[in-house]
């Protein structure tokens, strides 16, 4: 199978124009000796109904049918048709960058809509056009936050989840950047107060937490900005439907993972990274931010600005290299922020903390399960099972019909299950959930009872 | 016929079209009982205000990106000759595959005995592209070309450093892609640039007198931003090699060799691939698309964690390769563009890859020919899957290669790209693809050389 | 901001971009041994000639399709105002819904066992669409309203055969519905057509004197095709009680009274719904809608073989009417647009299914109180979900409700039904539907009153 | 949960300037007697995550999963992943019938390319613009000879699928016409041509027939023709790609199902039935024709044709109603039979010919098992079975893994189970299937034997 459309008198033809006997003599010019000793090793080419009929078996070999009460920045929130729907359209799907803006008001209004809600949701005046993911997202900030600062050290809670933190880590390596962590409050899962050192460019925090814990971000502004660092917030979009905008209360970078807008979770990506920022660092903003225009004609458009920044041009200084990022991905978020509306992101927010109380509640009931943290949560929080192996309850659970995790890797709750509640997750759900939780436990304690 | 409505006026922004109280949005009915924040989270700061998102019906939401989609150029309405981007047609067949329920609905924490589809699949794409790349590893967490160069490059670091061999610089050709020194810098690596010859090619004596034993290594493309085959190569790879610098391969133009050279054995030691150029998974306006970054053996044990493995019993599963640099992504990359790209990789298959870059290359070689007496190209050695042309001789009639790019779309095409590479003055980069038909290729040829003759014969046609 | 392209320009056909040996099909790989044709089937006539089908690849097939329909307008890109079809939002939900394997992949012929889903899902339906209409049985084989019209006269002329009454005419008012005169010409019957009141109504004492015992029934749309609501429907219903004859409710109106007045509660017997009016299945520019009929009781054993039965284990299987006109469809009609249906009902339900034809009402009332004074309404009586005005004022200039059209098509806009009802001169007929804003329908408003003062104004910008 | 846009202002903005006080004083003039005494019975709306819940616990109901040789009228075949891309996009899926030809522009052409294909496929001048389906085309299509000849008897071939010959019965009982059937040759499974009468106004035939079997359209076209009757073709639209176009072998009417052309499944509906007939039938087409013309700037476009049979026009003398149609689905056998191509045509013409004798073959092999006719048959054919009850091997093959049948009604192959090959079904899924039959056929003996 192959989509491109020549036929033999086409090939013959087009080969005549350029003057070549066959198609390998367009190729003629690459030396022998680098062209492979043998043939691919690969099948020959399927039909479509072949290939699908080949996904189809491995995606079936994917087994997601449980309910899924898994966290740990990827939620199963409700998808609204109309994403797909418009998203599919092949004037968006097909497009490339929109450098010619000519032809690409569409995208480049989207975009400008897009960076306007990011900002609005973060309470802070810029936002981006997007980053990768929600990780390289926390990275690129404290890229910024050194630049910023001329300092080269960052704090990161150890209640930020790890891969965000391990990335950070990883981007900073090379540039011999230190990343110390902070420690979680063992009964509470915050990240208790305290002034950095003035040798710090950053504080890092999230909220919630990875322990589903609201941290006091007001307080670490104060804290962060009486010692010239900058406090970087990553923020799960959806909280600020019940919690301040982290802008609002002193952040000086907002990032997160756009997973719960409205991306589904396809094994966590596709889906796109956020960022804004105050005013006076538009200029070290990592990746493309669209602006308005008025054309010759006074009528209103879009375009990339800060081209300098681009990567068709030449930047040995850069502190970003980001090109291709995920735009479809912040138009469809784009989509979702329209369609649930202030009221509801409100209403959104207060079903998951009604029913992630709720199922807490249960639980907690549950012998041999308890809440990890004594803190405030609102759609996720971590549950401490009596077993020997947390990944064999989680799997175990799995088997039941129900996705709980990720395991809480390190930190005073390390080895408790998140457990998180979107608005999908019923009252039937949790009971389900409850009951099969005990199960488990029953039957994992007993093993342990067997083999002693 | 007339059309209603002008899809040249401005469209509101979807703020405007907001009023207070209106909704879209509709969420399942509380079966629990209903928390007092201020109750529930005692203590906590509550917001005061609701963001000011857009208020709409859905109706009005699915009008507004309707009409913004009207107003975009995309491959789907007509060619998209921008070089460098590879922009052919995306098989529909692939955003089947990736809406599968088992794809689309997988938790990213999901155990192992939950994921076999795609495990197995990642696996499979990982024995693929090694086989067309000549490197046999994959880290799948990059989530485009430039994310890859920054894993790439970490790689290199990673190795030189295990080696107690604290390398400094890195060195880019002059026609480079500007992603290839930002990472580099990313990296913590100090740039260094080798001019190009005339005829576009490195200019393999002047590398060879730039590097030494603190050259960490070379970021390539090949062929090369102007089209071109480094037919150099092997040569290129000894001078690099015999310092201990190692060669990134910037799989950008892969489109044009792929199944029929392979980095792997042109000497290079990791490679990127954009499988949103070569293998046709749509751009979506800039993104999502997927960096897989593939590495020969010495490179394996420094590879971002974790990655696929295949275990003993036959079922697949995570695990961190040794010395890896650590994480680059928050979950395990972009999955589903992966999806897409395995679907074009099973639907070509070992006949229809070679083919692919055969005719990539023929479509660039015929435009080319047709329109090089006007558009002079930059460079003798034929062209592979783009060519780069010059617009210079427009100057004369006050005419630059913006103006003709305007022109074009007056015409109805995109133009191609323009003003890159760097070093080719008024540079214009023609990529047709293969999926684009010789009518197509011949109509394109036609606009451009109306267009050079319009510039000569009433350069105020283009001027204004 | 310039456009690409020009859409005004003709589209050249499939066939004008079809090339001799261009290919996008794939077919699986033949794994069994290929049959030569003249063998496997001696004696048999072959075919030596192919037809000639147009010859693309898949990306030229994609882009003359989303070209095409870059040159439609739908309700997804803006108002459509067109009297008499409900052009309301189509929820995306019920393509979500309808796509699902398990409905897209039944086969028609499957056991019950197997089809228990879809099964119960019509019942549901029945049982919905029954409580909606005030008739508890339903048929689902007639695919559009239409085709709804000939099954339910078809029952009415079962019935009275059943009871030995051959019986001859079908009375039809003079406003109504095209398809109603020919659905009773298709069924045999005599048309009579019953003058409508000067007001738009029918004419009850004209009605009354031309039934009689060869009466079979009356066709009535309500509100009617003027947007009015009969109100005298019960004496309507018992004139044609009188005589023995039945009422048949044309249900494409029914957005107006849905949720709030009942057919049956008026006096039908049979009833069609258009879903893809009412209930907001798409019309796929023509269908395909769904035109399911109701009856009460007393046509019930009469209805198109097999219905949807509820057995007494729970399942649901297909049972035979005793009377059966017979089949409408080769299969069970168009189930995939009733899974639309069912899920419009499902999401409006009890509370908001009222409040849909209350908004549409509201709409219609309010566009009709903005141009009334320029664009005067047929009948004092207040207008339901549509209104239709007469352009009659506008001829003193010249100007037709034909170049009124046209001009607002220039201004953006779809225009609304015209010369239709018959009985109204210079008709304009305006369904905005309950989907649209407030101020959608203000500057609609504004642009027929623009365009009335230029028919005064300056009418030659209207005549050409 | 609602789609109107309507905020509580609104409302009451507007029933001011409506004059009234609430939207109950819209309904005020009609009659309170009309009103229901009693509150709706139904459930209140639900939110769209609800009615998908609700929606694929009923999809999940249908077992859709077992391998597909049903036949009958639809039939598994590829659909390709294009239509859907396409014919999912808003300006095709929300447009109504095109009667605005500015702005309709897009699905005219749509429907002339539609008309022009289908034409070509049926060997024929004139296509209209789709009906309802395959069934009440052949229904159509007697009305037109009918209406052509003067006459009102038809002979319509018993290996005509009983659904069509169904609704031709439905169709022509209230108009007198008398529907006669001629039988089947009891060994080939084809219909022995014969002349018709001088009353009879058309001779309806299947190709290929009802029973798989492929008839001799050429001969029964000369006998109808001698007799002055019509004769009408139900022609499956896949076949041409083996056997001649009817049109050419002097059918005057060729109509039939349009599911195998790219329509999926759906329990049967929507598709559409398609119609072609020469050119002196054109004025009593039923239905919607859509033809080319040049406008004033002498640009090419398109309109409805025949307005004057349209349905906003009056017509008590109307032989057909039909207003809405299959639009959509007419449209996406356009898409697939571009996507097919003549030679795909051919290709998945013989596949299937070969599939599905290789699979009889096989079947005819088990014991128990033999295929019910002589004559040539395509890609189905119908398998007599050794059990007491065919619809009980049906529904145990089914539990088997395996969809067959419809069982043949009537005429001599009645009781056999039809069995369709499409190009999707592979060798291993036909040795599957036998072996399945192997088993469903002893075990259904041995039941009787039991009960016995
Ligand atoms: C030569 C070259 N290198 C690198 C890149 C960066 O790739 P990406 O946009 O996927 O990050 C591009 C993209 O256009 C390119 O053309
Ligand atoms: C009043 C009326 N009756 C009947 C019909 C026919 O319905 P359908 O197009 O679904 O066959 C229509 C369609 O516009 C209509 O407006």
């Amino acid at each position: 199978m192959r989509f491109a459309p020549h036929t033999a008198d086409d090939i013959r033809a087009m080969l005549d124009v350029v003057g070549k006997p066959d198609l390998d003599a367009l190729f003629a010019h690459i030396p022998d000796a680098l062209r492979p000793a043998r043939p691919l090793r690969l099948d020959a080419g399927r039909s479509e109904d072949e290939v699908l009929r080949r996904a189809g078996e491995l995606a079936a070999r994917n087994r997601v049918g449980a309910v899924c009460f898994a966290g740990g920045g990827a939620y199963d929130h409700v998808v609204p048709s109309v994403i797909g729907a418009l998203l599919s359209r092949g004037e968006l799907l097909t497009a490339y960058t929109p450098y010619q803006p000519e032809v690409s008001q569409g995208m480049l209004q989207a975009l400008f809509e897009y960076q306007t809600v990011i900002a609005e949701l973060c309470g802070l005046p810029v936002s981006n056009a997007s980053l990768y993911d929600g990780g390289s997202a926390v990275a690129e900030a404290v890229s910024m936050a050194c630049a910023a600062t001329r300092r080269n050290r960052v704090l990161v809670a150890q209640s930020v989840d790890a891969p965000s933190r391990q990335v950070v880590r990883t981007y900073g390596h090379p540039l011999g950047r230190v990343v110390d962590e902070l420690a979680t409050d063992p009964r509470l899962g915050t990240t208790p107060v305290a002034e950095p050192g003035d040798d710090v460019a950053a504080v890092v925090i999230q909220q919630p937490n990875a322990l589903g814990v609201i941290e006091d971000v007001r307080a670490w502004a104060g804290a962060a900005h009486a010692a010239g660092a900058k406090l970087i917030v990553k923020l799960d979009p959806l909280a600020v439907g019940l919690l301040p905008r982290p802008g609002e209360q002193g952040a000086d970078l907002v990032v997160g993972e756009g997973q719960p807008l409205g991306q589904g979770l396809s094994f966590g990506g596709p889906s796109f990274g956020f960022l804004a920022c105050t005013d006076d660092q538009v200029r070290r903003l990592p990746g493309r931010v669209v602006g308005q225009t008025v054309d010759a004609s006074g009528t209103r458009g879009y375009v990339m600005t800060l081209r300098a920044r681009e990567q068709d041009i030449r930047r040995e200084k850069a502190t970003s290299n980001i090109c291709t990022n995920q735009t479809l991905n912040a138009v469809a978020s784009l989509v979702y922020l329209t369609w649930l509306g202030p009221l509801g992101l409100r209403d959104l927010a207060r079903d998951c903390l009604s029913r992630a109380h709720h199922t807490a509640a249960l639980l907690a009931r549950v012998d041999g399960a308890e809440v990890a943290v004594a803190g405030p949560f609102w759609r996720e929080f971590p549950l401490r099972l009596d077993v020997p192996d947390p990944a064999e309850a989680v799997r175990a659970l799995h088997r039941e019909g129900y996705l709980v995790g990720p395991v809480v890797p390190d930190g005073p709750a390390a080895g408790a299950v998140m457990v998180a509640c979107t608005e999908r997750r019923t009252r039937a759900d949790a009971e389900g959930l409850a009951s099969a939780v005990q199960r488990v436990v029953q039957g994992l304690r007993g093993q342990v009872k067997g083999a002693a | 016929m007339p059309v209603m409505g002008d899809r040249r006026a401005a469209e509101p922004t979807i703020f405007d079209k907001s009023r207070p109280g209106r909704r879209a949005y509709s969420l399942p009915a509380l079966d629990v009982d209903e928390l007092d924040p201020a109750e529930a989270l005692p203590g906590v700061e509550l917001t005061r205000v609701l963001p000011r998102l857009p208020e709409v019906a859905e109706l009005d939401l699915v009008r507004h990106f309707t009409r913004l989609s009207q107003r975009n150029h995309g491959i789907d309405v007509g060619f998209y000759p921008l070089g460098s981007c590879s922009m052919k047609y995306n098989p529909r067949l692939a955003e089947t595959a990736a809406a599968l329920p088992g794809f689309r609905d997988l938790h990213p924490w999901a155990p192992e005995e939950a994921a076999q589809g795609t495990l197995e699949l990642l696996w499979d794409l990982e024995r693929m592209l090694g086989e067309l790349t000549g490197m046999p590893h994959a880290t799948f967490q990059p989530a485009a070309g430039a994310h890859g160069e920054l894993c790439g490059l970490m790689l290199i670091r990673a190795y030189h450093s295990d080696r107690g061999d604290a390398r400094r610089t890195i060195v880019v050709p002059d026609s480079a892609h500007g992603t290839n020194p930002a990472s580099a810098a990313m990296c913590g690596y100090d740039v260094v640039t080798c001019p190009s010859r005339p005829d576009g090619l490195v200019d393999v004596d002047a590398l060879e007198a730039l590097v030494d034993e603190h050259t960490a290594g070379l970021m390539l493309t090949n062929p090369n931003t102007l089209g071109l085959f480094e037919v150099e190569i092997a040569r290129i790879a000894q001078v690099m090699h015999r310092v201990g610098a190692l060669l990134y391969y910037d799989g950008a133009n892969f489109n044009a060799i792929c199944g029929r050279v392979r980095p792997g054995d042109m000497g290079f030691d990791v490679v990127h691939l954009n499988v949103h150029k070569t293998f046709a998974t749509p751009h979506g306006g800039g993104g999502p698309g997927a960096g897989p970054v593939l590495v020969s053996d010495r490179l394996a044990p420094y590879l971002p964690g974790p990655v696929v493995a295949r275990r003993d019993d036959g079922t697949f599963g995570w695990s961190e390769p040794p010395k890896s640099i650590g994480r680059l992504h928050g979950f395990h990359g972009n999955v589903g563009i992966l999806v897409r790209a395995w679907t074009y990789l099973l639907a070509h298959g070992a006949d229809g890859l070679p083919m692919i870059s055969a005719l990539a290359v023929l479509n660039a070689n015929y435009v080319a020919a047709q329109v090089r007496d006007v558009l002079p190209l930059h460079s003798d050695q034929p062209p592979m899957h783009e060519f780069v042309s010059t617009g210079a001789g427009l100057k004369r009639h006050g005419v630059r290669v913006l103006d003709l790019c305007k022109r074009l779309i007056d015409l109805g095409y995109h133009p191609p790209t323009n003003y890159f590479p760097l070093i080719v003055d008024e540079a214009l980069m023609v990529e047709p693809t293969e999926t684009e038909t010789r009518e197509t290729l011949d109509d394109f040829a036609a606009a451009l050389r109306r267009i050079v003759r319009e510039a000569a014969e009433s350069p105020e046609l283009l001027r204004d």
